[in-house]
């Protein structure tokens, strides 16, 4: 047998969790060991993912498969595998995991439970990227709301009770349709089963209105978690309530489900409900892309603003796929990853002025970058990546979705275009008010940045730099899937 | 001839009897009538061979059950009985019913009537005692615990201050 | 061979800028600025080197020579495959002139700023920066890739926001950083389609691959215009052309040596390079040229008029700035490749003289207002002197640099359009005047503020060495490129877009040309009366008559003074986009989450409540019958009838049950 | 003598022991109705083992069961009369109506 190591990755989190679950209250500082050490061994082991990865192939790696429920009626596998989709974001998981860990270090209450809990959102984010059986893929899923609910509904802010609600009770709407639709593909496959790549496969065989129901089924789950318009509105809410790390996860891991999931499941099992739906997917990009740049720059709460910006760059990617090319695969699948790295630097960022200051309101600052020229370079270096400059991450993988949706969308690329100057617009706008400008005698006494805070903020800073100037190190691992995925209805 | 003339006269005995149990208005002649009943049902056990049952029938029945119901009816009987009907108002509806019930029971048994027994009966005591000592052993033990219980339910709701007062209404 | 090595050329000022930045901590004397320093003398000394090469024919133009970026999967002729993004160096005779000129600028910026720089808290960040900034522009200079460019691009907008905003703890530098930032990005779109139309059409970034698809007239020639209008919409945010000029007076906040190194000699000249660069889109594209052509002619007209109304010295260097990029735009527009790019270099020379004079006159007296200047001459003669030829450059007098660029460059136009030729000439003696309206402004007569004047001291030899560089080439590089047409043939020797262009440029000549000797001598004249005028009007102790000029064309005045409504403009969309935006939250929060959010929860609300009055009406009425058919009917109608609590009767009823069973069989 | 006698006999016992059960106003009458039934159980028991398996002694066992049965029920039946007459002071069915709601 191969040595498993999608499922180490998955589950040493898990392990971790009752390892937690284990350890007395008081002795914090074991379960801060047990959790972090969980947390970097999986990031360890996906390290090496990334080493051992084959970038020439576009098949599945790593694959593990072994009955599970072998009933006559139902057979379902544990059927894990990766490919130049999956594995990138698996990495970025198993990354933003262990930052927004160290980053929630600073939780005064019940920190056993929030550990716990932690580690068990990491399980279920990890397995729905890896995945390959449809039922494995639906109980993972689900296996990210739960947590989820309680670390907003616990360790929240003032609204923090409606916003888990809110945000539990319409992703879950989403996913009951998206079970739907698992369904109907499990029964209108011959023989019935739940095998992903074996559901690629037969989208010969299934009609146009079967399509076009399936593809709205799973688009509507889908597009809940991304968030595309109209149904983002519990996103700024629950960023809002969020604890900081988990905001973090939130933006960086969790959206990418959705958009992950319309380019595994709507595009590569339903080609034909895809292309119905294509006008009506790009002018929701285009949608995301300037009414979410619009409504950032309305916003006075920091937060808020970063949560909104995050619908914008999530329309990039909903551009780019339906741009339906190689290079806007590419691009969408590079601004999954760039997007996490960057949006959850500025979400670690706007928790440290917060904990310092108690407030995120954008009037309420001035002339920081004087008092904490750290924070202020961190925060200023992010909010350009974020805004796509060049030399940064988030330029080459706009670049990438404009490139990619413009030969098919001339027009709707070209006004999508304007988000880009909007973002601008208001991140410099906030960079003005809060960071430049004479002192706001309030802030006379704000301390810079802690160690803690600066090594869960650096190494994103780094890769935001790193990735930005040599993109290969990102691109080479998705090309060939990339490649493969633009050539499968050729 | 000599069993047919045994199991008619038992029969008789054993019909009679109950009939008389069942119809007369003094408690203590019925309780008698019981025992007669019930020595008529041991001669029938008797014909049928099965030895250890009509010991048992004797020993349980007549000598037990039917003396008991005779201290019984003494215990709780008054004068006034006598002069009572001892039969209530639903006598017909159930004389009709037990009626129609003989009458499907008699034609039930109509399918035996060519059923003869086959040889002469063996003594049946011993392996009754095996069997009950071996395959029926569980149910044995079990009758023996009920029979405790039983006991123990009798001296329970007999002795005198043990029901609270307010129990009646 | 040094031209091997030219891609060092950006990379060690980058290096350079991160020593700095994250080297050493924050000192008056820190030793910084000298790492700075040095790095910026090995480029300017591989860049003069390339130059010489290329100059006596060492080196063949262009020079070619690039590595693997990255690859991406993409959609080649509708297959997709792997593409491979090849950076890295394309030097022709263009990019080698201009690596020279920002080096040189540069090096002598840093120098300058060493002086002008001294004692700021911020002294080791300031050059940090200015060391990117140079960075930015050698990289777009160099780079062969359009992308590459586009990224050097968009750094050097944001190295030019973080020093326009170098003072960030005052009130307006961070404002001007913003719209500078903000408007250049304006233009950026543009260059951004332009650039997803040459992928989508050329499939590739290689500005040699390039070049020859378009001459090979694969390219429909509406793309070609919509590329060239897109080009032309970046280098007219970044050069500040009409109507993207607001930011650059605004600019002005930065610290001076910033102002002469990026907003006057360097960066707003990348979008003329960028023209120049991409020269061969335009070429395919007549409407593209003739947009550029009005697009320069326009932006030289307004700025040179709107120079003549402020009194901040730097503002007027600024709208001269964006005039005299204009002039460029326009000679570009018409085919003259080499005059633009002539101009180009000679005006990175005096006006960047003109600044740093400027900034030592500011360091001086400490502040920019011309009204409180007045008799400097006698108080700083040097920066005197040295302005005065920048400012005799920029007027066009001969033999001074400007006089030769804008000589070519009117006799380009002339060929092309005489009404054109009109504006631009009329332009030029524009030119003269507020020149001279500064210089007399600033160092005539006498002081009119004593007490800033009277303390005014001639700056130190760090500051005043650079200008007199300056001022030396400002002086002969304009004689001495035009001898014997070296610049013409040094930038056409370095493609054949030069060629090309002057094919161009040439053709069009065929219907008129003008005598070059007349021409020198009637703008020459021209430029001397608006002298004569500006001396009469502001030369003087006070300037009562320039007053009652002004009161006579107080409308004309009040225009100029409100840039012709461009801010206002500009200011209105930016409030309009304010009011969208709001519009665009209320509308999240009141309808879109009210429909989707709410609305989704009352829909289910609303069927919770059909259910539950249907549980209540029909399920719950259903069980509860059971329960009164159960009780009421069955139980308590029954019971009266037969139910007494007679064990008896109950047995009878059983019996009953038998009996029927025993029938029945 | 065939099986139909034993049965016929065993019918007409546990008929006359209805009838007592269902007229008998005494509880010890119905009580002894009762004990009739049993024995016409007992008998068919009996005359079953007798005629269909001769072979086994089963139907005299369970016979038996029956009787033990019988006497614990009795036992337990008397007791309980015994009870109610001494703390109600009834002994006629008619008087007890518990079961009425």
């Amino acid at each position: 047998m191969e040595f498993p190591l999608l499922s180490l990755i998955t589950f040493i989190p898990l392990a971790g969790a009752l390892a937690v679950l284990c350890l007395p209250k008081d002795s914090r500082r074991a379960i801060e060991a047990a959790a972090l050490a969980a947390s970097a061994v999986s990031f360890a082991l996906s390290v090496w993912l990334y080493f051992a990865f084959d970038r020439s192939t576009a098949a599945m790696q790593f694959v593990e498969r072994h009955a599970w429920i072998a009933a006559d009626a139902v057979k379902v596998d544990y059927y894990l595998g990766v490919d130049g989709l999956s594995a990138p974001l698996v990495i970025l998981t198993t990354l933003m995991s262990l930052i927004a860990l160290i980053a929630s270090l600073g939780i005064k209450e019940r920190f056993k439970e929030y550990c716990f809990w932690f580690l068990i959102l990491e399980v279920g984010m990890l397995g729905v990227f890896e995945s390959l059986d449809f039922f494995l893929f639906y109980v993972f899923w689900e296996i990210t709301l739960v947590p989820m609910y309680f670390l907003i509904g616990i360790w929240g802010g003032p609204q923090k009770e409606y916003a888990a609600i809110k945000f539990f009770l319409y992703t879950l709407a989403g996913s009951v349709f998206m079970l739907l639709g698992i369904l109907a593909l499990y029964f209108k496959a011959d023989p019935h089963t739940f095998d992903m790549l074996a559901l690629m496969k037969i989208h010969g065989t299934l009609s146009f209105r079967f399509q076009v129901l399936a593809f709205l089924a799973f688009y509507f789950g889908f597009a809940i978690k991304v968030p595309a318009f109209p149904f983002h509105t519990w996103l700024p809410l629950a960023h809002v309530e969020a604890p900081t790390a988990i905001s973090v996860i939130l933006a960086a891991v969790l959206l990418k489900m959705g958009v992950y999931g319309i380019l595994r499941v709507n595009y590569c099992m339903l080609p034909l409900g895809f292309e119905w739906f294509l006008p009506i997917l790009v002018l929701i990009a285009v949608i995301n892309i300037v009414y979410g740049a619009l409504c950032a720059m309305a916003q006075n709460d920091m937060k808020k603003m970063v949560a909104y910006s995050s619908i914008n760059h999530m329309g990039y990617c909903l551009l780019a796929i339906a741009g339906v090319s190689a290079t806007g695969f590419s691009g969408a699948a590079f601004q999954m990853i760039n997007h996490g790295i960057i949006t959850g630097a500025l979400f670690l960022l706007v928790g440290v002025v917060y904990d310092r200051a108690h407030t995120r309101d954008i009037g309420a600052f001035g002339g920081l970058a004087a008092k904490v020229p750290v924070f202020a370079g961190l925060m200023s270096l992010s909010c350009f990546a974020s805004l796509g400059l060049p030399g940064m991450a988030g330029f080459i993988s706009e670049f990438l979705c404009f490139l990619g949706a413009f030969p098919r969308w001339k027009i709707y690329t070209a006004v999508s275009v304007l988000g880009v100057i909007i973002t601008a617009a208001f991140f410099l706008r906030m960079i003005e008010k809060v960071f430049l400008g004479p002192l706001n005698k309030r802030w006379a006494d704000l301390p810079d940045m802690n160690t803690r805070e600066l090594v869960s903020v650096v190494p994103l800073a780094i890769l935001m730099v790193a990735l930005g100037i040599w993109p290969k190190w990102a691109l080479d691992m998705m090309n060939t899937t990339m490649v493969s995925l633009a050539g499968l209805f050729k | 001839m000599m069993e047919q003339i045994a199991f008619y006269s038992m029969a008789g005995l054993a019909v009679v009897s109950a009939l008389a149990v069942v119809t007369l208005r003094n408690t203590v002649h019925c309780a008698l009538f019981l025992g007669l009943s019930l020595a008529g049902v041991a001669g029938i056990f008797g014909v049928l061979g099965a030895d250890f049952l009509f010991a048992s029938q004797i020993l349980i029945y007549v000598g037990g059950i039917a003396v008991l119901m005779i201290f019984a009816v003494m215990l709780m009987g008054r004068a006034s009985d006598l002069t009572l009907r001892q039969v209530n108002q639903e006598w017909l509806a159930a004389l009709l019913v037990c009626a129609i019930t003989a009458a499907g029971l008699l034609r039930g048994a109509k399918a035996y009537l060519g059923s003869v027994a086959a040889g002469a009966p063996a003594p049946s005591t011993k392996p009754l005692g095996r069997l009950m000592l071996g395959d029926y052993v569980l149910p044995f033990e079990l009758i023996s615990l009920v029979l405790t219980a039983a006991l123990l339910g009798a001296i329970f709701f007999t002795r005198k201050e043990t029901l609270p007062s307010g129990g009646g209404k | 061979m040094m031209i091997e090595n030219v891609w060092l050329v950006p990379l060690l000022p980058l290096a350079a800028s991160l020593v700095i930045l994250f080297g050493g901590r924050e000192r008056e004397d820190s030793p910084m600025p000298f790492v700075g320093i040095a790095a910026m003398a090995a480029s300017l000394y591989i860049s003069l080197a390339v130059i010489f090469d290329a100059a006596t024919g060492a080196a063949a133009l262009p020079f070619e020579k690039e590595w693997l970026w990255y690859s991406f999967a993409a959609n080649l002729g509708g297959q997709p495959s792997i593409f491979e993004m090849r950076a890295g160096v394309l030097i022709d005779g263009a990019a080698a002139v201009m690596l020279g000129v920002v080096c040189l600028v540069s090096l002598l910026v840093q120098i300058y700023s060493l002086g002008y720089m001294h004692g700021d808290r911020k002294f080791k960040r300031y050059f940090a920066y200015i060391s990117f900034f140079t960075a930015s522009m050698l990289g777009l200079v160099v780079s062969n890739n359009l992308i590459v460019v586009f990224a050097c691009w968009e750094l050097v907008g944001v190295s030019s926001y973080l020093l326009i905003g170098f003072w960030f703890e005052k009130e307006a530098p961070p404002y001007a950083a913003k719209k500078a930032f903000i408007t250049t990005k304006l233009g950026d779109l543009g260059f951004f389609l332009a650039l997803l139309l040459i992928f989508t059409y050329a499939g590739s970034y290689n500005l040699v691959r390039l070049k020859e698809t378009v001459e090979m007239g694969y390219l429909p020639p509406m793309v070609l215009t919509l590329i060239g209008l897109g080009l032309l919409c970046g280098a007219a945010g970044k050069s500040a052309q009409a109507p993207l000029f607001i930011w650059l007076p605004d600019a002005m906040e930065g610290p001076t040596p910033v102002s002469a190194l990026i907003h006057a000699a360097t960066m707003v000249a990348a979008g003329i390079y960028l023209v120049a660069r991409c020269y061969f889109f335009f070429l395919a594209s007549p409407i593209a040229m003739e947009t550029v052509a009005w697009a320069g002619l326009i932006t030289a007209f307004l700025a040179g008029s709107m120079a003549l109304v402020p009194y901040d010295i730097k503002r007027v260097l600024a709208f001269s700035t964006v005039s005299q990029l204009g002039f460029m735009m326009c000679a570009l527009g018409v085919g003259g490749y080499t005059a633009g790019l002539f101009h180009l270099t000679t005006h990175a020379f005096f006006k960047a003289l003109l600044f740093l004079g400027a900034g030592s006159v500011i360091h001086a007296v400490h502040t920019n207002d011309m009204r409180s200047m007045g008799g400097l001459s006698k108080r700083m003669p040097w920066t005197f002197l040295t302005m005065t030829v920048g400012c005799l450059a920029l007027a066009g007098i001969p033999p001074f640099a400007g006089f030769f660029s804008k000589d070519q460059i009117l006799e380009k136009v002339f060929e092309h359009s005489p009404v054109m030729f009109a504006v631009l000439v009329f332009t030029a003696c524009l030119t003269a005047f507020y020149t001279f309206r500064m210089l007399f402004l600033t160092f005539w007569g006498d002081g009119r503020d004593h007490h800033r004047v009277d303390h005014a001291e001639e700056s130190g030899a760090v500051m005043t060495v650079p200008l007199m560089i300056l001022a030396a080439l400002s002086l002969v590089s304009g004689w001495a490129l035009e001898h014997g047409h070296a610049f013409a043939s040094f930038v056409g020797s370095g493609g054949a877009a030069g060629h090309a262009a002057e094919a161009a440029g040439h053709a069009a000549a065929a219907g008129h040309a003008i005598n070059p000797m007349v021409l020198a001598a009637g703008v020459t004249a021209g430029a001397c009366f608006f002298i004569a005028l500006a001396y009469s009007l502001y030369a003087g102790r006070d300037f009562s008559r320039a007053q009652r000029l002004k009161s006579l064309f107080q409308p004309v005045f009040d225009l100029l003074e409100k840039r012709y409504g461009f801010d206002a403009f500009f200011l209105g969309l930016v409030d309009l986009a304010d009011r969208i935006a709001v519009l665009c939250r209320w509308v999240d929060i009141e309808v879109i989450d009210k429909v989707f959010v709410d609305g989704w929860g009352l829909l289910c609300r609303v069927a919770a409540e059909i259910s539950h009055l249907f549980d209540a009406l029909f399920v719950d009425q259903a069980v509860d019958g059971c329960g009164y058919v159960s009780r009421d009917i069955a139980g308590r109608g029954l019971r009266s009838l037969i139910a007494r609590g007679q064990v008896q009767e109950y047995m009878l009823y059983l019996a009953v049950g038998v009996s029927l069973f025993a029938i029945l069989k | 003598m065939t099986l139909a006698h034993y049965i016929a006999l065993g019918a007409v016992l546990f008929v006359i022991g209805i009838f007592g059960a269902l007229t008998r106003r005494s509880v010890i009458g119905i009580l002894m109705s009762i004990e009739l039934m049993f024995n016409a159980a007992n008998i068919n028991l009996a005359a079953f083992n007798r005629y269909l398996h001769p072979e086994g002694v089963a139907g005299q066992a369970f016979a038996l069961f029956i009787m033990t049965v019988a006497a614990a029920e009795v036992v337990v039946g008397l007791a309980l009369v015994l009870a109610i007459y001494r703390n109600w002071d009834k002994t006629y069915m008619e008087n007890i109506n518990l079961l009425k709601g």
